[in-house]
């Protein structure tokens, strides 16, 4: 990745000025705003609660895959005194737990984290994403017709790992006779051998794909040319490929971003883990109108999230 | 497991390795004119990557993909040119100036793309062209004869490849300046003028190999190359400085990464091991070094700048 | 009626930083005839010829070709003009065949693609009636010396030259090889074509030159035939003084043996054997000359002693050390200096300062250096007192060593090796390259080192050196030595039969 | 935008430059001493990852961030030696191997991190250390004496390295077999020693540099020095091969990163205009080419292998 490719936005200006009572957020984040996926979902987050409150001011540096830059302008924005600072990855918890200390009235977020380190101005937050890898198993059980899946996948860590493993179980409690062929191809950023991952699931015999990450894009790509079918996460993907992408499961981060507000509004300034799932809106599975989603397919879905929102089905 | 040993999955793997492949054999083609003629362009990476934002850019304009691959040419010899002046006016190291290039590739593709695009749109790829005849040998043809038209370009510049460099007057000046410039030069072979041509075809086939890499997968991202650019270098010094060499190093290392990629998708090899697919190219490079340093002799100007009556 | 010069250069001046190296020459050469430029090394004699081949440009001057003013340059001019040159390093791509080395540069027969058969053929007609036998499909590399030297005289015949300029061309050829290429270029003259020829071997100028004209300092010093020269007229024009050859020796008691070497057999970088079972001895205050061509050992023998070359069987021992296949740095320690042929690429180390330069050895770190640490007090007066013994003209301690002339880096090095009080020095040619005014000086030193008792191994191919010199004479061929004499008990002649290969009947081993 | 001129701001951004500068100049420092030998080791990013990893394993598992240096002191020797082994001994070419050991380096740190840990866990920095006395000068105190002990050392390394270079026989025997190593070895310097020496001393230099940059961030990740070893590699050419020199280069580097984020974060420039910030490494190593390529001379044997009598 090159360095100090990180860019910032501040919007202010839409936001009617900058009075003095006025909330201001900073994000920092690895990947583009506009990337379709991780930090794009974050971005969405944050415009959607300035939309709800108003009077919010929000400042965003992205591209900053570079931890060393990351660092720096999360001191930056502390120091220049915003209210809540976000960072957006889960590689920037070093930072955080050194420069965090150092600004006891600020609050942090952090993201995808399960825990707080026991800083008291530092909130997690993660994504059930097994959740909505789960909904997707069994429509892309339901859906394939030569019984036989398959995943493209960075790396075997975390919210990949969730996404898949949560995927896979679906499928699997939908058909048990369905084949789930999981390939991590060892990259985030590496899209000729996401690409080529899809064409060794396709000779394989998968007619349904799904994947996580950026690099996914090459695999999209390749599914669509062999005419697969795919399933999306982190961001709606239906742009990349409108033919053949069924669903996407989506982030709203806006959920416990509101929580996180309503904290700091009473004083609250940290200590608190978040997690984004079906029950409390923060997952959602977005449908692509162009595809012709089979109305029983729908009702499984449909009836999945409602057993997952009941604690009858588990995803795990 | 038995599964492997089906013709589908043969013939699957074989396809694409040679799709892997093509990147990089267009990429150490275009570095083997360079060094060759005594040019070490380190920074293939960094034009690929601008050949790539180049070409992927234009055919997400205009959907035309011929006109795609004419932009990475342009960019490709705009920037191989650039590498010429640094390397042979300027006489720069050109360890270091190949670094310069790679970063600013690097920077500024990613820059355009942000500015310019931003979100991964995808565009369309090349046709696919069965080879009338050809392409209807059973497995055979299906492995070899049923690719992008991209791939046979990159093949047929192999034995082109070999034809200039050793038939042409011009492969003997490449020759003769990357191993006696001065000699070259007392026999009024421009040793400037040869150096430039290659570096520039250096260039030009980067830009190629990037644009090529964009369009066949559709798509841009940030250092889309993942080092491909320092792969296809080290290629070309595994293939022994020969167009022949290089393409068997391309293929190899095409095909150790499609066969892991296969192994994965069929769960044969268990993921833990899997992983260790990643270090191929190190491995490759480090055994080249050791097979190659021993048997080959490099050309003996590589790296060294000219100058007349020094 | 005086015939016209096919090649006219007036007034040419070409300024160096610092050097003027051609200063207001002028120089010509008439159809059908040998024109030798004579010179000191830094004369300027490859500066004036770089500058006919347009390989440097004049800063003024003019060039006229047949009576016509000349534009050259770059060197492509110079060969659309008939002009060839062979360069004092042979200018030849070792990986190319030779029909490929020929045609380089050429335009072929069938436009881009290259046209061999056609030029293998023209070089077997012109190897034919020039008497150049050579294999055009043979690689460079794999040619002998004599050999690269019949493809650069066919490369220009290829050319159609009429003007040959030949830049040292004889310094790598064994006698043999010097006359064949001889009877070559007389033929070329009798074709009608011009040559210029630079040598500083002055018996080859008497026999091959029409006339001789001789450059000091960048400015010509004098024009002369070969009838009307001798090799003594020769040298006092080139150095514009009286030249003094021999040095006084004061007698010296002679020593025990303090460099031994028995049955030495060194493998060369080539991979032939370049030393075979040689045995030697040098003792304590004398001065032990090798004479021979080179590339029969010589620098293979001094490599081994010093350590720089792995000695194959055999043995060597200082002052009573063995020092056999000892690393450099342990051989020196053993009480050995060193003065390599090689002078800037061994010598010295050109971005170094004259003192650093003089501080490279143990000998010296010993004394100057505490714990790793310098002690740069020390340092400069002991440099400071050098500098001044051996009269290096440097304008200070601190000016890189590459800024002073030959014949100063020379004395520098000899400062530097006679400094320790060596007990066997080694000494290749001490004096090739250096005026004759410092090779006087060098020569008083190692004269010097012989009275203070040093064993004195002193290789040179300058036959007037050895026999100056020299307490015993020994000559080297194929890698032995096949005759050790007295000066006083042989002749120039005898020796250099015996350097030519021939044994001789009665030896006078001494 | 008058935030700009506070002095908090100032003091953050030389600050945040100097913090910046740390793993440049480790690493810089230590190619130093291998290009002043005549060997260009390219695989310095390599060996930073390999010593990030190894660095940041060893405090992840036992909180001691010492013992995590030195172990980034050893992954850095044991790959310097091999660097060596490749440059000095099998006289491979020396772009090439360093890529090889680029590649091996990302490829097995990045394989390393995925097998060993996973999620980027944090880990615990390196102590502050307020310089007694200096750090309560105001201002220039809380900008220079109030860094973590990495930078000290960092930065001591400089005046060291100077007086190694200029005022020992071994700095005398290294720039000796830098520019004549054929005379050096005639005069008893052993080439194969120094190079060995200076080639594992930058390896060190660039395992501790790695090291200091995961444990100063606190975490790991691949690819986490982002083509850091390629840049110091360039400032070394920057610097012209002197210390003093090198430091400027890094300074700079890391006064411009930091300038521009210190901007960025308060809006001071456009984003249009900010990303050109990115172009930063290549700007400056392109202007470093031209600047000293035209000024300065580089060590004349600089990757030339050595073979005696050659
Ligand atoms: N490229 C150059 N730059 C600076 N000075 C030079 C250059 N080439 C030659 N000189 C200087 O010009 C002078 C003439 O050198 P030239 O090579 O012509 O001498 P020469 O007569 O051919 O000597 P030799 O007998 O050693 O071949 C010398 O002082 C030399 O050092
Ligand atoms: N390549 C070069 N570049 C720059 N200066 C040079 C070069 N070669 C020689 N010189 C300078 O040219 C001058 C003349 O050199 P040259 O070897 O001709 O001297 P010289 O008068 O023959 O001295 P000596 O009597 O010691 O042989 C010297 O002062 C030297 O510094
Ligand atoms: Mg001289
Ligand atoms: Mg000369």
């Amino acid at each position: 990745g090159g360095d100090g490719d990180a860019t910032t936005t501040t919007a202010s200006e839409s936001a009617g000025g900058a009075s003095a009572e006025s909330f201001r957020i900073a994000i920092v984040a690895p990947s583009a705003s506009n990337d379709l996926a991780f930090t794009q979902s974050i971005v969405d987050g944050v415009e959607a609660i300035r939309g709800e409150r108003g009077n919010v001011q929000v400042a965003i540096t992205d591209g900053t895959f570079n931890v060393d830059d990351a660092a720096a302008a999360l001191r930056g924005y502390a120091e220049d005194g915003f209210d809540l600072v976000i960072a957006h990855g889960s590689q920037y918890g070093g930072s955080l737990q050194e420069i965090a200390p150092d600004f006891p009235d600020i609050a942090f977020a952090w993201g995808t984290a399960a825990d707080t380190f026991g800083l008291s101005n530092v909130f997690a937050y993660e994504a059930a994403s097994d959740e909505g890898g789960y909904v997707m198993g069994v429509m892309a059980a339901a859906l394939s017709e030569t019984d036989v899946v398959g995943v493209v996948g960075p790396i075997e860590v975390g919210d990949a790992k969730l996404y898949v493993d949560g995927f896979a179980a679906g499928v699997v409690a939908e058909e048990p006779a369905t084949t789930v062929n999981i390939n991590y191809t060892g990259s985030f950023s590496d899209v000729a051998l996401a690409s080529e991952a899809a064409q060794a699931h396709a000779s394989a015999s998968a007619d349904v794909l799904t994947g996580t990450a950026q690099m996914v894009v090459g695999a999209v790509g390749v599914a669509d040319e062999l005419g697969m079918l795919w399933f999306g996460t982190q961001a709606n993907q239906t742009s990349l490929a409108p033919e053949i992408v069924v669903a996407s499961q989506v982030y709203r981060w806006e959920v416990i971003l509101r929580e996180i507000l309503t904290n700091i509004d009473a004083g609250t300034l940290g200590g608190e883990a978040f997690v984004i799932d079906f029950d409390n809106g923060g997952l959602v599975i977005e449908y692509n109108d162009g595809y012709d989603l089979p109305a029983d397919v729908r009702q499984k879905a449909d009836d999945t999230i409602a057993g997952i929102i009941d604690g009858s089905i588990t995803t795990g | 497991m038995s599964d492997f040993l089906t013709q589908t999955v043969l013939i699957a793997t074989v396809a694409s390795a040679i799709r892997l492949a093509v990147p990089l054999l267009l990429a150490s083609l275009g570095e083997t004119f360079g060094q060759r003629s005594g040019v070490l362009n380190l920074g293939v990476d960094g034009i690929m990557l601008l050949g790539a934002f180049g070409g992927y850019f234009t055919v997400l304009r205009t959907g035309n993909v011929w006109l795609g691959l004419l932009v990475g040419v342009l960019v490709g010899l705009v920037l191989g040119v650039a590498s010429a002046v640094m390397a042979v006016t300027l006489q720069a190291e050109q360890g270091i100036s190949g670094i310069g290039i790679f970063l600013f590739g690097l920077g500024l593709s990613d820059l355009l793309f942000q500015r310019l695009v931003g979100t991964p749109l995808p565009i369309s790829s090349f046709p696919k062209l069965a080879v009338p005849g050809l392409s209807d040998i059973p497995v055979l043809g299906e492995m070899l004869f049923r690719h992008s038209v991209i791939v046979y370009i990159a093949f047929l510049g192999v034995p082109l490849s070999m034809f200039i460099i050793n038939r042409t007057t011009f492969g003997m000046n490449i020759r003769a300046v990357g191993e006696n410039p001065e000699a070259a030069d007392s026999l009024g072979v421009s040793v400037t003028a040869v150096r430039y041509a290659t570096v520039s075809i250096g260039g030009t086939l980067a830009g190629v190999a990037g644009a090529a890499l964009a369009i066949d997968l559709g798509i841009f991202q940030q250092n889309l190359t993942n080092a491909a650019g320092f792969i296809a270098v080290a290629l070309v010094y595994f293939g022994a400085w020969r167009p022949l060499g290089v393409m068997a190093g391309a293929l190899l290392y095409g095909f150790v990464n499609a066969l892991v990629l296969q192994f994965k998708t069929l769960g044969i090899i268990p993921r833990s091991w899997s992983d260790i697919a990643a270090m191929a190219p190190a491995i490759i490079t480090i055994l080249a070094l050791v097979l190659v340093a021993s048997r080959f002799r490099q050309p003996a100007a590589l790296t060294k700048p000219f100058t007349r009556g020094a | 009626m005086p015939q016209t010069p096919m090649l006219e250069m007036k007034g040419i001046v070409k300024r160096f930083p610092g050097v003027l190296a051609a200063d207001h020459v002028d120089f010509d050469v008439l159809p059908g005839e040998v024109h030798t430029l004579l010179g000191e090394n830094g004369a300027g004699k490859s500066t004036l010829m770089n500058i006919l081949y347009g390989l440097q440009e004049a800063d003024e001057g003019e060039i006229l070709l047949n009576g016509k003013p000349a534009e050259i340059h770059n060197p492509t001019d110079a060969i659309a003009l008939g002009i060839g040159m062979i360069h004092q390093h042979f200018m030849l791509v070792d990986t190319l065949t030779v029909a490929e080395n020929v045609a380089l540069g050429l335009k072929s027969g069938r436009g881009a693609l290259t046209d061999l058969d056609a030029v293998s053929a023209r070089i077997e007609e012109l190897a034919e009636r020039y008497g150049l036998e050579i294999d055009p499909q043979a690689l460079v590399w794999q040619l002998s010396v004599g050999q690269r030297q019949r493809l650069e005289i066919i490369k220009a015949l290829y050319r159609d030259v009429h003007l040959l300029i030949l830049d040292e061309p004889t310094a790598v050829l064994t006698p043999q090889e010097v006359d064949q290429l001889f009877v070559t270029l007389r033929q070329m003259t009798d074709d009608g074509r011009g040559l210029i020829f630079i040598s500083h071997k002055l018996h080859e100028v008497l026999a091959l030159s029409d006339r001789i004209t001789v450059l000091r300092h960048g400015a010509v010093a004098g024009n002369t035939t070969s009838e009307g020269a001798t090799r003594e007229s020769l040298a006092e024009m080139m150095v514009g003084r009286q030249v003094k050859l021999a040095p006084d020796k004061p007698p010296v008691e002679i020593g025990p043996a303090a460099l031994q070497i028995r049955g030495l057999t060194v493998i060369s970088d080539r991979g032939i054997e370049a030393v075979s079972s040689l045995d030697l001895e040098v003792r304590t205050g004398e001065i032990f000359g090798i004479a021979g061509v080179s590339g029969n050992g010589q620098r293979e023998l001094a490599q081994a002693i010093a350590g720089l070359q792995e000695a194959v069987a055999g043995s060597i021992h200082i002052d009573g050390q063995e020092t056999t296949n000892l690393r450099p740095a342990e051989v020196r320690s053993r009480g050995l200096s060193y003065v390599s042929e090689a002078r800037m690429r061994e010598g010295v180390i050109g971005e170094f300062t004259v003192s650093e330069n003089l501080l490279l050895i143990d000998h010296a770190s010993e004394q100057f250096v505490n714990r790793g640490l310098f002690d740069f007090k020390a340092i400069r007066s002991h440099c400071e007192v050098l500098v001044g013994e051996y009269a290096v003209k440097t304008p200070t301690l601190d000016t890189p060593a590459r800024n002073l002339s030959g014949g100063n880096i020379q004395k520098l090095i000899v400062a530097r090796e006679l400094a320790g009080s060596p007990k066997v020095l080694v000494v290749a040619q001490p004096t090739r390259g250096v005026d004759i005014g410092a090779a006087e000086y060098i020569h008083a030193r190692l004269v010097d080192q012989r009275s203070e008792n040093a064993a004195i191994l002193m290789i040179s191919e300058d036959l007037d050196e050895v026999f100056a010199l020299s307490d015993r004479i020994a000559v080297m061929y194929e890698g032995q030595i096949i005759a050790v004499v007295k000066p006083g008990e042989t002749t120039r002649e005898e020796i250099g039969l015996m350097m030519a290969g021939v044994r001789p009947t009665d030896s006078r081993h001494g």
